[in-house]
C-alpha cells in the first residue's frame, strides 16, 4: 500500500465538562466549519464522510441518522463507524487509498454530559450471564487489570498517580482542556477508593466536544495545503470483549494495533523514531501499560520512567502534553480525536504554550474503554513515508 | 479511475428464526464458519474483520460490535464495525470492499448479525427512539407509522393500489419456499394480504417482514487471493451509498433520492450506462411490500411510477426478464436487519455462481445488484456484482 | 487450492445453525435465560434553535428559521441550513395551520400493542403536516384528531388545537393535535 | 463564524430529558446452556477444550476463538478450586452508586481451565487477599440453584 494520505484540515471545539448552550448539532457544526475553513474546502468538494458514534452514548437507537446535516453531508456517501475516532480515521484513509474519494472527512463527537447513567451504560456492554449478575462496578474490570499489571511489572500506585499529576497539570496550560488542575501526589493516592487499587482521581472524568478532520490524497494534499500532516501508519486491533480469555497484565490489543501502524510507517525502532505521543489514559495505569505495549519503552519500565520525568513536556519523551483524557476529559468515541487533534497541532507548531520544540513525528493511540480490548494507533508526521 | 479488484469468494448463512437459542456470538460463528468452509479458508488467512449489526438496542449490548468480535473471527485481529441503520447489511459488503480495495488488507471476513429476540417481548422501544428525541418522540411514534406514511405518499403520487402492491408479498413469500433458511415462505394470495390484520393503514400484517434472528457472512479477497481460492470469484464492480437529511418530514417521501444517488455512484463505478438492461437480477430491500417497488424506481430499474406495471407483467418473477428478490427477500426469508441485507448480497453471489439451487434464475445471469435502505427513510446502500 | 466450486446452501447444511425456540421457552425458563432492563437516561441539550422552538410553543406559537441563500423557511428551526450549509438567518413565526402531506391510520401503539378498535378506541392518525408560512414541503410529524380517519386525505387543510396556556410546558405536545379547518 | 447566534442567558439553555425504554431476555446459548446446567445440576464447572490450540475455555464456547475450530463436542469438567489471577476491592455497584460494604471481586483461574471465572471472594479481610491465593467455589444447596453464576454464593480461601 504505497498511496500517501494527509490530514489537510482540522477543526475542534473546546472540550468542556458540559456544554449546555449547544446541542450535538451545533457542536459538530462548529468543529466542521473550522475544519473546512482550515482545509480550504467546501462540503460539496468532499467525496465521503465517516462519522464515529455509539447509539447509547448519543441516546438514539439509530444514532447514525443524525450524522449528515451538521457535516454538510446530505445526499453524500457517509457512514458511521461505531468505534474510536482513530478507527474512523483508518476507514477514511481506506476510502482515499481505494480511490473512492480524493477528500474524506472524519467526525467525532462527545455529548457525554447528556448521558446521565454512565455506569449503567458500561455495565450494559458486559456479559449478561458471566458478569452482570454480580452487580459490580464496571470500573472493577479496570481495577483488576491495574492490579495484574502492577503485579506483573512491579509498577506502583504512586507511579500511576504521577501520571494523573502530570496530565492534569499539562491540561492547565491547554486552553482546550476541560480538567486542568495542580494536584499533589497525595491528592490522588488518598482520593476515594473506587475499585482499589483504582481511586477516584485515577479515573478520567468526562467531557463534551467535537473534532473534525479533513483527509486528502497526495495530489489534493499538496494543492490544498501548505502544511499537510501525513498519516504514515495506522492500525487497530481487538482482542476480545470476553473477560475470561483476554490478557490482564498487558495491553495486547495496543501492541497489535501498533505493530500494524509501525509496519505501514516503516518504523523499526518506535522509541527513537517517534518524538512524542498522545496516549489513552482513561485510567492512570493505562498510560503506562499503553506506553509499554506501544514499544515506546521496555515492559516494566514505564512507571519508573514516569518518576524520572521522562514523559513530562520537558522530558525525553513527552506523553500527553495536552493533558490526555485525565486532563482534557474522557469523551468516549472522541478520545482518539482529541489525541489526533493535539498531535496535529504539535506537528504544525500550533500548540500554543504547550508547544514542543522540534517535533516531526507524533503518535496518537486510543483505547475504547471498559469493557473493551480495542485499540487504535496512528503515526502522524510532517514528512510522508 | 482504476480500482483494485475485489471479489466475494465465500458465503455462509444461518437459518432465520423468530427466537434463536444461540447467542449473538454463536450465530455469527455459524455463519462465519460456513463462509470460511465454503472457500476452504481458515481464520489465519483472514486479515481483518468487518462487522455489521444494526441498533445495539436489538441484541441488547452497548458496544455490540465489540461483543460480536470474537464469534466473528475477530480475536486479535483488526475489527471495525460499520453502521447505517437498516442499510447496514449491504453497507457491510461495501465496508468489506473498502478494506480490500484500500490495499491495506488482502482478505476481509464480513459478518452481519442481528438477534432481535433479545429485546423482549418486542423491540418497540428501539423503534420509538429512532425519532428525534425532542421534536418527534413526544407524540409516541412507532416504526410502522413512518412506513405507512411513506407508502401512502408513494401510492398517492403514482395512483398505485394496495391490491397491486400486495403482489410483492405473494411473489416473495412464494420465492422463499425454496430458501432453506427462510422463516416465512408461504403460498399466499392477494386476498390473504388484504385481509390480514391492519397494522397502520395502508400497511397490513402481510405487507410487513417479520422480526428475526440470524447471521450471514461473506469472505472478500483481493484478485490474487481470489484466483487462488476459487474458480468462480464474484467481483464487486460497483459500490455506492448515501444518506439524506435527518429532517425526514421536509422531503417528499414518494421517491427515494438517497437510493438514486447511491445507485448512480455504483453504476458509474461499474461502468453501467443502462441499468435496466445491464442488470440481470436484483435484490432490492423489501422490509415492506411497497419498498421493493419504491426502491426499484430509485435504482432506475423501473421508471418512476412504472414499478407496479413491471410487477403485474411478471417481469420481476424468478423467470421474468428482471428477477427481483428471487431469494424471497425480507418478506419471505426474514428480517434480522443487518443480516437480511447481507443475505441479499449472498443471494446475488450464489445466483451468479449458479449455486442457488431451486431458487436459481434461468439464463446464466452475469450481473446482479443488491440494495438496502435504512434510518429515517434516509439511507441507500447499493452493490453491483459480476462474474 | 482450486475447488470444484459447487457449493449450495441446502437444508441439511443449515439445519444445525439455529435452534428455534418459542416465546414461551423464554418466559417459562425452558432454556437458561438472563433478564436485564438497562437504565439509559439522558438530558439532551436543546441548543439555541430547539430551546427557542420549545419556548415559542409554550407561548402558543410556531417559530421557524430562514435561510436567505436558499430562500427556505425551515421547520423545526435550525442554526444552519443543511443544504447550503451556511448559518441560518432570521427567526420567523409561521402559522399554526397547514396541509396534510401524508398520513396513516394506526391500529397499534408504540409498544406494538393493538388498540381496541372494535371496542371503540379511535386509531392514531399521525401525519406529516406542511405548515403554512414554512417552505413548501416543510412538514412536521404530528397527530390528527377530531376527524373520522376515513375522511383524512392528502392535501387536507388542518389547524393546530393547542393545550390551554397554563398547561403548556414547552413541548411539541403543547399542540394536542391538528384538526380539519372548519370542523 | 460557525454560530451566528448563541444562547445569551443561562436560563435559556434548556434540556430535554428522556430514556431509551428497553427490556431484554438473553438466552445462554448452546454452550452457556450446558455450562449453567452443569452448575445447577452437578455443582460443576465445564470448560471447552481446543485440542489444536491446547486451551480450555471457561466459560465454554462452541468455537475456539483462536483457530475457529468447532469445539462443541469437547466439553470437559474442571475443578471447583483455583488461584486468584487478579482482584480488586470494589466500592461501587454496577450503577455507580456507593456500596454499604466493599467487596473483593476476583478473576479466578480454576484448576484445569485456562479461562478465568469472575466472582466475589468472601470470608477474608480485603488486605489479606493476594494474587496467587487458592480459593474454592461455595455453591448454594442444589434445590436453590437456578442455572446462574449466582448459584455460587462466593469463593472462599482454601
Amino acid at each position: 500500500m504505497d498511496k500517501k494520505v494527509a490530514v489537510v484540515g482540522v477543526g475542534a471545539t473546546a472540550f468542556r465538562a458540559s456544554t449546555p448552550d449547544v446541542s450535538y448539532r451545533e457542536l459538530t457544526y462548529e468543529a466542521a466549519t473550522k475544519a473546512y475553513l482550515d482545509a480550504g474546502v467546501e462540503p460539496k468538494e468532499i467525496g465521503a464522510f465517516v462519522a464515529t458514534s455509539e447509539d447509547f452514548v448519543e441516546g438514539y437507537s439509530i444514532s447514525d441518522e443524525y450524522s449528515p446535516d451538521q457535516l454538510g453531508a446530505v445526499l453524500k456517501p457517509i457512514h458511521t463507524v461505531p468505534g474510536d475516532f482513530i478507527q474512523g480515521l483508518g476507514n477514511a484513509m481506506m476510502l482515499v487509498t481505494s480511490g473512492f474519494a480524493d477528500i474524506v472527512v472524519v467526525q467525532g463527537l462527545s455529548k457525554a454530559s447528556n448521558m446521565l447513567t454512565k455506569s449503567d451504560l458500561l455495565t450494559f456492554a458486559t456479559d449478561p450471564f458471566n458478569w452482570r449478575p454480580l452487580l459490580e462496578s464496571p470500573h472493577a474490570i479496570a481495577g483488576m487489570e491495574m492490579a495484574r499489571f502492577m503485579h506483573e511489572t512491579g509498577t506502583t500506585r504512586e507511579q500511576c498517580a504521577r501520571v494523573v499529576v502530570k496530565n492534569r497539570l499539562n491540561a492547565l496550560s491547554n486552553p482546550r482542556a476541560a480538567l486542568g488542575a495542580a494536584l499533589e501526589l497525595d491528592d490522588v493516592l488518598h482520593s476515594a477508593p473506587v475499585a482499589y487499587p483504582l481511586s477516584e482521581l485515577d479515573i478520567a472524568q468526562h467531557a463534551d466536544g467535537a473534532v473534525v478532520c479533513v483527509l486528502a490524497n497526495e495530489d489534493k494534499a499538496r494543492s490544498l495545503c501548505k502544511q499537510p500532516i501525513w498519516i504514515r501508519g495506522i492500525g487497530w486491533s481487538t482482542e476480545t470483549n470476553a473477560l475470561d480469555n483476554r490478557s490482564w497484565g498487558e495491553a495486547a490489543y495496543m501492541r497489535r494495533a501498533a505493530d500494524t501502524a509501525y509496519r505501514m510507517a516503516g518504523i523499526l525502532s518506535p522509541a527513537a523514531e517517534v518524538d512524542f505521543a498522545e496516549i489513552s489514559d482513561e485510567y492512570s495505569y493505562k498510560e503506562l501499560s499503553h506506553l509499554e505495549a506501544l514499544s515506546l519503552c521496555p515492559r516494566g519500565s514505564a512507571g519508573k520512567l514516569t518518576e524520572t520525568g521522562w514523559s513530562q513536556p520537558t522530558g525525553e519523551f513527552p506523553v500527553n502534553v495536552s493533558g490526555g483524557c485525565l486532563g482534557s476529559g474522557h469523551m468516549f468515541e472522541l478520545d482518539g480525536g482529541q489525541k489526533v487533534l493535539e498531535c496535529l497541532l504539535q506537528l504544525r507548531g500550533q500548540a500554543g504554550s504547550n508547544q514542543l520544540a522540534d517535533v516531526h513525528t507524533g503518535l496518537a493511540a486510543a483505547w475504547r474503554g471498559v469493557p473493551t480490548t480495542t485499540g487504535a494507533v496512528v503515526v502522524l508526521s510532517d514528512q510522508p513515508r | 479511475m482504476g480500482y483494485r479488484r475485489v471479489a466475494v469468494v465465500g458465503a455462509g448463512i444461518t437459518k432465520f428464526t423468530r427466537f434463536a437459542k444461540e447467542t449473538n456470538g454463536e450465530l455469527s460463528y455459524e455463519a462465519a464458519r460456513m463462509a470460511l468452509d465454503s472457500c476452504e479458508m481458515n481464520l489465519s488467512q483472514i486479515d481483518c474483520v468487518s462487522i455489521g449489526t444494526a441498533p445495539d438496542a436489538f441484541d441488547g449490548f452497548h458496544l455490540n460490535g465489540e461483543t460480536l468480535a470474537e464469534g466473528s473471527g475477530g480475536f486479535n485481529k483488526p475489527v471495525m464495525r460499520n453502521y447505517v441503520g437498516g442499510g447496514t447489511g449491504v453497507m457491510s459488503a461495501i465496508h468489506g470492499w473498502q478494506h480490500v480495495a484500500s490495499g491495506m488488507f488482502d482478505t476481509c471476513l464480513v459478518i452481519a448479525e442481528e438477534k432481535m429476540s433479545s429485546a423482549f417481548p418486542h423491540p418497540a422501544g428501539a423503534f420509538l427512539t429512532i425519532f428525534d428525541h425532542t421534536t418527534e418522540q413526544p407524540v409516541m411514534p412507532t416504526l410502522l407509522w413512518i412506513f405507512a406514511i411513506e407508502m401512502q405518499r408513494f401510492m398517492h403520487a403514482h395512483g398505485y393500489t394496495k391490491e397491486d402492491i400486495a403482489k410483492v408479498a405473494v411473489k416473495n413469500k412464494r420465492n422463499a419456499l425454496d430458501h432453506p433458511c427462510a422463516q416465512l415462505g408461504a403460498e399466499i394470495t392477494v386476498d390473504d394480504v388484504l385481509n390480514s390484520e391492519i397494522m397502520a393503514h395502508p400497511v397490513n400484517r402481510l405487507d410487513v417482514s417479520p422480526t428475526s434472528d440470524g447471521a450471514v457472512a461473506l469472505v472478500f479477497a483481493a484478485e490474487h487471493v481470489a484466483r487462488r481460492v476459487t474458480e468462480k470469484p464474484v467481483w464487486m464492480d460497483g459500490v455506492g451509498w448515501a444518506l439524506d437529511t435527518a429532517y425526514w418530514c421536509t422531503r417528499d417521501l414518494y421517491y427515494p433520492d438517497y437510493v438514486e444517488v447511491a445507485a448512480k455512484k455504483a453504476y458509474e463505478m461499474a461502468g453501467i450506462k443502462e441499468p435496466a438492461k445491464e442488470i440481470h437480477i436484483a435484490e432490492p430491500y423489501d422490509p415492506f411490500t411497497y419498498k421493493e417497488l419504491h426502491h426499484l424506481e430509485g435504482l432506475q430499474l423501473a421508471p418512476r411510477g412504472g414499478s407496479v406495471q413491471m410487477l403485474l407483467d411478471g417481469v420481476t418473477q424468478r423467470d421474468g426478464n428482471l428477477p427481483v428478490c428471487p431469494s424471497g427477500g425480507l418478506l419471505g426469508v426474514g428480517n434480522p436487519i443487518a443480516a437480511a441485507g447481507l443475505m441479499k448480497v449472498a443471494e446475488i453471489f450464489w445466483q451468479l455462481r449458479g449455486e442457488a439451487g431451486k431458487r436459481q434464475v434461468p439464463g446464466n445471469p452475469t450481473c446482479g445488484l443488491a440494495q438496502a435502505w435504512g434510518d429515517l427513510m434516509q439511507v441507500g446502500t447499493v452493490v453491483v456484482m459480476r462474474t | 487450492m482450486i475447488r470444484g466450486d459447487k457449493m449450495e446452501i441446502t437444508k441439511e447444511l443449515v439445519e444445525k445453525t439455529i435452534t428455534a425456540l418459542k416465546s414461551k421457552d423464554l418466559t417459562d425458563k425452558k432454556v437458561i435465560t438472563a433478564a436485564w432492563q438497562p437504565n439509559l437516561a439522558y438530558a439532551w441539550d436543546d441548543g439555541p434553535a430547539i430551546s427557542r422552538y420549545l419556548a415559542e410553543l409554550k407561548n402558543g406559537k410556531i417559530i421557524a428559521k430562514r435561510c436567505r441563500k436558499c430562500d427556505r423557511t425551515m421547520l423545526p428551526p435550525r442554526m444552519f441550513c443543511e443544504l447550503c450549509w451556511r448559518p441560518s438567518n432570521e427567526w420567523v413565526y409561521v402559522q399554526d395551520t397547514g396541509r396534510v402531506n401524508t398520513f396513516c391510520v394506526s391500529h397499534v401503539d408504540w409498544k406494538a400493542g393493538r388498540l381496541d378498535i372494535q371496542g371503540g378506541v379511535r386509531p392514531y392518525t399521525p401525519a406529516v403536516i406542511e405548515i403554512d408560512g414554512a417552505s413548501p414541503g416543510m412538514g412536521i410529524l404530528h397527530l390528527l384528531d377530531n376527524v373520522d380517519p376515513k375522511d383524512i386525505h392528502i392535501g387536507m387543510r388542518v389547524k393546530a388545537v393547542w393545550k390551554p396556556a397554563e398547561q403548556r410546558e414547552g413541548s411539541i405536545t403543547d399542540i394536542r393535535y391538528f384538526e380539519p379547518i372548519g370542523s | 463564524m460557525a454560530l451566528v447566534e448563541r444562547i445569551q442567558k443561562t436560563t435559556d439553555a434548556t434540556f430535554w430529558p428522556g430514556k431509551i425504554p428497553m427490556n431484554y431476555i438473553y438466552t445462554a446459548g448452546r454452550a452457556g446452556e450446558l455450562f449453567f446446567n452443569a452448575i445447577k445440576e452437578k455443582g460443576q464447572f465445564l470448560g471447552a477444550k481446543c485440542n489444536r490450540c491446547n486451551q480450555v475455555y471457561l466459560p465454554p464456547r462452541i468455537y475456539c476463538p483462536q483457530c475457529f475450530e468447532r469445539i462443541e463436542e469437547n466439553f470437559i469438567t474442571v475443578e471447583n478450586q483455583g488461584v486468584v489471577h487478579t482482584f480488586c476491592i470494589c466500592h461501587e455497584g454496577f450503577d455507580g452508586k456507593p456500596k454499604d460494604k466493599p467487596s473483593i471481586v476476583a478473576a479466578i483461574k480454576l484448576d484445569g481451565a485456562d479461562g478465568l471465572f469472575f466472582h466475589r471472594i468472601e470470608g477474608i479481610d480485603a488486605k489479606d487477599c493476594r494474587i496467587g491465593m487458592r480459593v474454592e467455589a461455595v455453591f448454594k444447596p442444589k434445590t436453590k440453584r437456578e442455572g446462574s453464576i449466582l448459584d455460587i454464593t462466593h469463593f472462599k480461601a482454601v
